[in-house]
């Protein structure tokens, strides 16, 4: 018998079959992995699963029984928890509160304050997730945030763990920490659903392993018994196409991205980087490395001038420019929030920073936009219903289609792109590296900031790792995860 | 589109929905209060088109258009403009002061007291953009809690340095006869104000959707971490856009002060509530500009009609009001409706 | 009215049109104003139509939807109708106009206007004031700081001052966004000005009066009310009131017109009796005012009532400075 | 120069805002944005006189005002919580409808517009009349003390008890509420509801209490004040409860600055000025906060 089955479950978005008649079943204590292209229906399956969406037909059955779940909490109840991949937290409550809330200890009347402290105390120390229950949720970095919402499914006595995508914030070390604790939980008995994108997680850690194309399942495999190639033919449907070798020949030419001795204070006068200096030439990629808050941000804001004209960078040998210099492509990690305006259409998207461009005098011609709107899309193979669509409505693979089509097209000789395929199938991730490949060929010096350490093996040159706002090491693009994870945490030599 | 298919998307189009809606409403409410709604609605449309009404409308139309672009314009960048009162006053009262204190040449003494009544509007809003981009304190309570201090000094300026010595009222002597609006055909009330106010409006949605700066405008509105991104100077955007609608404010103040009386009365700019009247408005529009025109028109008609109501049939110009707040509120359930729907 | 029903076919050839600045609301004055009116039309068998505007642009609009209804007479009230009367009686020559409480400035000979030397009754009001006051400090809360509310505010002291030199006089303006009936913020004003040891209050904030009414009552001090008696609004708390008998005039005026003598300007007094105090009246005894316990205090009042009527004491005329 | 009726005037002024703040902080907790607050607020008023002038009594005016402002919010959390129509957008709308319902209203039921007061209106008692002997409390309605003391009752209830809880949570993360079982829009619903009762109360003080009368749009900016004490507060009860004083400070203030001969245009802006200086100073402070806990 199944700790958790879908039986059959189809679901329909208007025209966008989401889901069509899935069947997965988990057993009790084994981690299954559910992988899939962006767009498979991954996230609708975990989500009729958890009570967010209702299936069109088919149904969830727990220990046998079949359920019906209306609402979240209706999930909680018949022991199912959820982590999502953007957390559900409460910023201003504390951990015990924020793992507690739902299901609070009250003595009376009064919330009991020591009693949830405790509860927190004992389940962290039983399956090792440490956090400290009084501290504020808001302050907390990434990875002790998602213990937090493991643990807040834990306490609510969850059977059945959905986790999203979870690695995909991750820092290498965080990601083995991950790791050992669900391989923990399972051991008690957990049965875990595990999304992602990332097959070498899949095979490290998944004990069965369920793969969704367009809605429908397209392979069911073991994982000790499977491999990544396997895997990517039954999501999309082919083999990728093996990696380039890399150039034997280094780059040549004056550096077009040159930075001296940069130090980077924070508001507050804390300083955010240090002396940081390196040099990328046309046709070099620079990786990017680091644990979350080394001073990634500041460095590529600095870079790309967002952060004022700050002495010490150099765009083929002059100073930076203040605001946005336009002589740098950027490809930022927030999608939402900083790479586009989601309620604008694509072509007004597309449109960010070629508006003086492609107006004549004050007039920013109509047709004109829709018209190189529509060229990029063809050219960038984007699918959109219509330039006009909001590029909200588009999946994540796609608006980051929209995004590289924007910036490599400018006339920049310098990118920089942060966590470029974060969140993006393989099929995408694939065509993003080669657009990065191509524009290195083409000259560009590329900045390449990625906290998939596989990433940066595939594409960099060169890998500089930050720790602190310092540059402590620097390797060969060839260098093992090994090397590069411990000195991601600091440790030199 | 055909044209029963353009008829249907109209009548089906929101603020129809809404207009009806809230005249059913406001329908049963005469009934329950024994209102004669027969009587009461010939009036109501009596006392804004007809028997020489409508030059009243169009007087009331073209302050309470300015004031909606001073609302809208602003919300394009994000900003919430809530003290249209203050520069309104404070471009009433400056064009006023520029038309009795300096001896203008013909044409000029108009042109120059309208320019510098929408520069005082602009200064006034502008001061709510660095208070949001570098303090964080939202326009929507900053440009509101500016305005009444604003006003106070208007009034202030009204009752002592420009008052009218030797009468009972706060006032400042009529303006120099140079300084007339030039009107219209016969009438006083039918002046240039409307022809400006209507050439500024096309040119506001012309910037909008088809220039590089009204682009940047509603890229920082829609997003502004994205707009900066982007290299749009958003505190510039912003700050611009407060001003440009503090500067439209303005000019709808100086408008009313041109035009008959010619005058600026303490109180005559604010107390018709042309301010909310155009946020109403431009609210009903839903965020689309080229229907605010339409809107302004709508609330304006009520507005004006309410007062023949009142004479004609006895029924208080007040349910008007009860009109417009129905209205707003359709609307805005009906826009969620709306976004819900399958595309 | 039901009583013309005999007319309701032939609508009546006689008919008055009464148009107010602001709503009547509580508003004493503009109470009085319609009661005037309507006394004057039912005397006269004409029919009667009350427009109230709601800010100063409706009131052209008013007085342009009186002169298509043409009516017999078209009357205005206040100052707020200067600039109004000063173009549309030259304009409809053969309108008959009448303007109570102010006059327009280029007088046409078909408007009429009837105005109040309202100061005279506040200075006698002032001298009550001066010899009632034990602290020596009396206030005036108003509702607005206009020129012409200071013909309620200066004489006040002028005519305490008269009686008791040493009296000193504070002024408060309700103001903020609704002056004229704010009764909270009048309220607030007149508690500042008695926690200030001020006794008497000349209440002169329209509909904020009763909230200066209130104030007094809860600190033991006393107040004066204005245009008519209000001194039952606040039973053994009002002393007096600044009377004016705005209805008397324009009944007069209305029937002058009605009579065929157009234009001209009439001015009420405290000699002609069209402003005064309750003290002055025959009825004091009835009206609840306070004064009447004090007769040393009406004689007082009517012995200046009778030099000012005799020229004996000029009351200067806030406006005129 | 400090005074007892300075204080008392200070209180005064300070009690219908307190009170609509109140409701505005719950909303803001929730993560309603209510402007609709000062629509709110006369509504209540002119439902307490209505009723008060019924009945003859003051209590049955100050039910039926929370009852009744109860009803309009439920126009507010209707639209905007169920149907999740802009708040922003309804409230303005409501704001208008109350102006224009209670013009209205205030003509057919009394007659006449601009101020309606008359001896039949029975206003609150003050507390002075109930045995209470303290010097600034003597003259105030029992609403006063009331307002005071809901500050420190809803301070405890957000951070001691569990719906307090679980309101904090549903104002910081819709989704992450909905995800933990929390129901939302229930809290949301609750919430306004509150905020009209609280509203109501404020109308009654404000018609009842403050003055015995109704008139034309009284609330006159109240309703903002509250709103910007909010923002002021920080969600925070006492910190909502000195914003609102500041306020009330203000205006009291105001009336000083006339006497001492200031004209009263200069009185009517001190409150907004003040208001507006202690926000950019709190601005200014918080940044500055900011700078030492990272030093
Ligand atoms: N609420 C919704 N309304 C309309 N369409 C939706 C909705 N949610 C998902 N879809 C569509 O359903 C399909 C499946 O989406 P889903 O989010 O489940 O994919 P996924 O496998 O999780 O993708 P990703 O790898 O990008 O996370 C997509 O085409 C998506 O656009
Ligand atoms: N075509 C669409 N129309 C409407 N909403 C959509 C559409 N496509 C996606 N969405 C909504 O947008 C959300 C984000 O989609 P996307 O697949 O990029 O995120 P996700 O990676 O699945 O998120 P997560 O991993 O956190 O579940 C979806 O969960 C869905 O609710
Ligand atoms: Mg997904
Ligand atoms: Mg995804």
């Amino acid at each position: 018998m199944y700790a958790a089955e879908l039986v059959g479950v189809t679901k329909r978005f208007g025209p966008v079959l989401a889901n069509d008649g899935i069947d997965l079943a988990v057993a009790r204590g084994e981690v299954h992995a559910v992988v899939g292209e962006n767009g498979a229906g991954k996230s609708t399956l975990m989500s009729i699963l958890y009570g967010l969406h209702r299936p069109d037909a088919g149904e969830v059955r727990r220990d046998g029984n079949r359920i019906v779940l209306r609402s979240p909490t209706d999930a909680i109840r018949h022991g199912l928890g959820m982590v999502h991949q953007r957390f559900r937290l409460f910023p201003g409550l504390t951990v015990a509160e924020n793992i507690v809330i739902g299901a609070e200890p009250v003595r009376n009347g009064r919330l009991d304050r020591a009693a949830a402290n405790e509860a927190v105390a004992a389940l962290s120390e039983r399956y090792g997730l440490r956090a400290d229950p009084s501290a504020l949720v808001g302050g907390l970095p990434v990875g002790v945030r998602q213990r937090v919402e493991i643990l807040r499914a834990l306490y609510r006595d969850a059977e059945v763990l959905i986790l999203d995508e979870p690695t995909a914030v991750l820092t290498p070390g965080e990601t083995d920490r991950l790791f050992e604790v669900l391989r923990t939980v399972a051991a008690t008995g957990v049965s875990i659903l595990l999304v992602t994108h990332k097959l070498s997680e899949v095979l490290a850690v998944g004990d069965r392993v369920t793969v969704l194309r367009q809605g429908r399942v397209t392979g069911r495999f073991t994982a000790s018994e499977t491999d990544a190639d396997e895997l990517v033919n039954a999501m999309i449907g082919r083999s990728l196409t093996p990696p380039v070798p890399r150039r034997a020949r280094p780059p040549v030419g004056d550096p077009l991205l040159e930075v001296r001795d940069l130090t980077v204070r924070d508001a507050d006068g804390v300083a955010r980087l240090s002396e940081v200096s390196f040099a990328v030439r046309p046709g070099e990629i620079v990786g990017l490395a680091g644990v979350a808050g080394s001073g990634q941000r500041e460095l590529v804001d600095s870079v790309t001038g967002l952060r004022g004209a700050v002495p010490g960078v150099f765009l083929a040998g002059t100073p930076v420019l203040a605001g946005r210099d336009p002589r740098v492509a950027y490809v930022p990690e927030d999608r939402h929030g900083r790479a586009t305006a989601p309620e604008m259409s694509v072509a007004e998207n597309v449109l960010m920073g070629a508006q003086r461009d492609l107006a004549s005098r004050w007039t920013l011609p109509r047709a004109r936009v829709r018209a190189r709107a529509r060229d990029l899309v063809d050219r960038f193979s984007i699918s959109a219903a219509s330039v006009d669509t909001p590029i909200g409505a588009l999946s994540g693979g796609n608006a980051q289609k929209a995004v590289l089509a924007r910036e490599l097209t400018r006339p920049s000789t310098v990118v920089v792109a942060e966590e470029p395929t974060q969140g993006v199938d393989v099929g995408v991730r694939e065509r993003v590296h080669a657009l990065l490949r191509t524009a290195r060929d083409e000259g560009a010096a590329i900045l390449l900031q990625s906290s998939e350490l596989s990433e940066l093996r595939d594409l960099a040159d060169r890998i500089l790792v930050l720790y602190e706002g310092r540059v402590i090491a620097e390797f060969p693009g060839d260098a093992t995860e090994t090397e590069l994870g411990r000195a991601m945490t600091g440790a030199t030599g | 589109m055909s044209a029963p298919a353009l008829t249907r998307r109209v009548i089906a189009s929101a603020p129809v929905v809404a207009l009806v809606g809230a005249l059913g409403l406001t329908t049963l409410v005469m009934l329950v209060v024994g209102v004669d709604p027969t009587l009461a609605y010939p009036a109501l449309v009596r006392g804004a088109v007809l028997d020489g009404n409508l030059e009243y409308t169009i007087a009331a139309f073209v302050p309470t258009l300015g004031m909606a672009l001073a609302f809208a314009l602003p919300l394009r960048a994000g900003e919430f403009n809530l003290g249209g009162d203050g520069q309104l006053a404070m471009g009433g009262v400056t064009a006023a002061a520029l038309a009795l204190l300096v001896p203008l040449p013909p044409g000029v003494a108009v042109v120059l007291p309208l320019a510098a009544g929408a520069v005082a509007g602009g200064l006034v809003a502008v001061v709510a953009a660095p208070l949001s981009t570098r303090l964080g304190i939202p326009a929507i309570v900053s440009t509101l809690l500016i305005s009444a201090p604003a006003v106070s000094l208007a009034s202030y300026l009204v009752r002592f340095p420009l008052a009218e010595p030797n009468t009972g009222i706060a006032q400042t002597p009529p303006l120099p006869e140079a300084a007339h609006l030039p009107a219209l055909g016969g009438s006083g009330y039918l002046t240039i104000g409307l022809p400006l106010i209507a050439v500024l409006t096309a040119l506001w949605l012309y910037a909008d959707g088809r220039t590089v700066l009204g682009y940047e405008i509603r890229a920082t509105g829609q997003n502004r971490e994205f707009a900066r991104y982007g290299g749009v100077k958003v505190d510039r955007v912003a700050a611009l856009a407060l001003a440009g609608g503090g500067a439209f404010a303005g000019l709808a103040g100086a408008l009313i002060v041109l035009g008959p009386p010619h005058r600026f009365v303490d109180g005559a700019l604010t107390a018709p509530g042309y301010t909310f009247t155009a946020v109403a408005a431009v609210l009903l529009a839903s965020a689309r500009p080229v229907v605010v025109p339409l809107t302004v028109a709508l609330l304006t008609f009520l507005q004006v009609g309410g007062q023949g109501m009142e004479r004609e049939a006895g029924v208080p110009s007040q349910l008007t009001q009860i009109v417009q707040g129905l209205i707003i509120v359709i609307v805005a359930v009906l826009a969620t409706l709306r976004a819900r729907r399958p595309r | 009215g039901g009583e013309n029903a005999s007319e309701a076919e032939a609508p009546p050839a006689k008919s008055i049109i009464l148009i107010t600045p602001n709503p009547v609301g509580t508003n004493s004055f503009l109470q009085l104003g319609v009661k005037g009116a309507e006394a004057a039309a039912k005397e006269l068998g004409a029919s009667f139509k009350l427009y109230e505007s709601k800010d100063p642009t409706s009131i052209a609009q008013n007085v342009d939807a009186a002169v298509r209804a043409k009516p017999t007479v078209i009357v205005g009230i206040s100052f707020s109708f200067d600039d109004v009367f000063n173009t549309v009686p030259k304009a409809n020559p053969d309108q008959q106009f009448l303007q109570v409480d102010s006059c327009a400035k280029g007088q046409a000979p078909n408007l009429a206007c009837v105005s109040f030397k309202e100061h005279e009754a506040a200075y006698l009001a002032g001298v009550e004031a001066g010899l009632l006051s034990k602290s020596g400090q009396i206030g005036v809360v108003a509702a607005l700081d206009t020129p012409f509310i200071h013909r309620w505010i200066e004489p006040f002291f002028a005519g305490a001052t008269s009686v008791k030199p040493d009296a000193e006089g504070t002024p408060l303006y309700v103001g903020g966004s609704n002056p004229f009936s704010d009764p909270a913020r009048a309220k607030s004003q007149a508690q500042t000005l008695t926690g200030r040891g001020v006794d008497l209050i000349a209440a002169a904030a329209s509909g904020g009066n009763p909230g200066v009414f209130e104030a007094v009552a809860a600190s033991g001090g006393k107040a004066f009310g204005v245009d008519v008696n209000q001194c039952a609004l606040s039973p053994g708390n009002v002393v007096d009131n600044v009377l004016k008998h705005v209805d008397v005039a324009e009944n007069a005026a209305i029937k002058e017109i009605f009579g065929g003598k157009t234009g001209g300007v009439k001015v009420y007094g405290l000699a002609e009796g069209g402003v005064g105090v309750n003290a002055l009246d025959d009825d004091l005894a009835s009206s609840g005012c306070t004064v009447a316990a004090s007769p040393d205090v009406v004689a007082k009042v009517k012995q200046t009532r009778d030099d000012i009527v005799a020229g004996k004491i000029t009351v200067a005329d806030p406006l005129q400075s | 120069m400090f005074e007892w009726s300075f204080l008392a005037g200070v209180l005064t002024a300070t009690a219908p805002v307190l009170l609509a703040a109140l409701g505005g902080l719950l909303c803001q907790v929730a993560g309603v944005f209510n402007i609709a607050l000062e629509g709110q607020l006369l509504w209540g008023a002119f439902v307490a006189v209505v009723v008060s002038d019924l009945t003859g009594s003051a209590w049955t005016g100050v039910v039926g005002a929370v009852a009744a402002t109860v009803l309009f919010s439920a126009l507010l959390s209707g639209p905007s919580v169920a149907l999740r129509a802009d708040p922003i957008v309804v409230a303005v709308g409501l704001n208008l409808l109350a102006l224009g319902l209670t013009a209205f209203l205030m003509r057919q039921i009394f007659g006449s517009g601009g101020t309606y007061s008359s001896p039949d209106l029975a206003g609150l008692p003050d507390l002075g009349e109930l045995g209470v002997d303290v010097p600034v409390l003597r003259d105030q309605s029992p609403l006063v003390p009331v307002a005071l003391l809901l500050v420190v009752v809803m301070a405890a209830w957000l951070t001691r008890t569990r719906s307090g809880l679980r309101l904090r949570a549903v104002g910081q993360h819709l989704d992450a509420a909905q995800a933990v079982g929390l129901r939302v829009s229930g809290y949301r619903h609750g919430v306004t509801l509150v905020a009209g009762a609280l509203c109501g109360l404020a109308g009654a003080q404000l018609s009842l209490g403050n003055v015995t009368l109704f008139s034309e749009g009284m609330s006159a900016g109240r309703g903002w004040i509250a709103v910007v004490a909010v923002m002021l507060s920080g969600v925070r009860p006492y910190r909502l409860l000195l914003a609102c004083l500041l306020f009330g400070v203000a205006e009291a203030f105001g009336f000083r600055l006339q006497g001492a001969g200031l004209p009263q245009q200069a009185a009517d802006a001190a409150p907004y000025v003040i208001t507006l200086a202690a926000l950019v100073l709190a601005a200014v402070a918080r940044r500055r906060r900011r700078s030492y806990e990272h030093a």
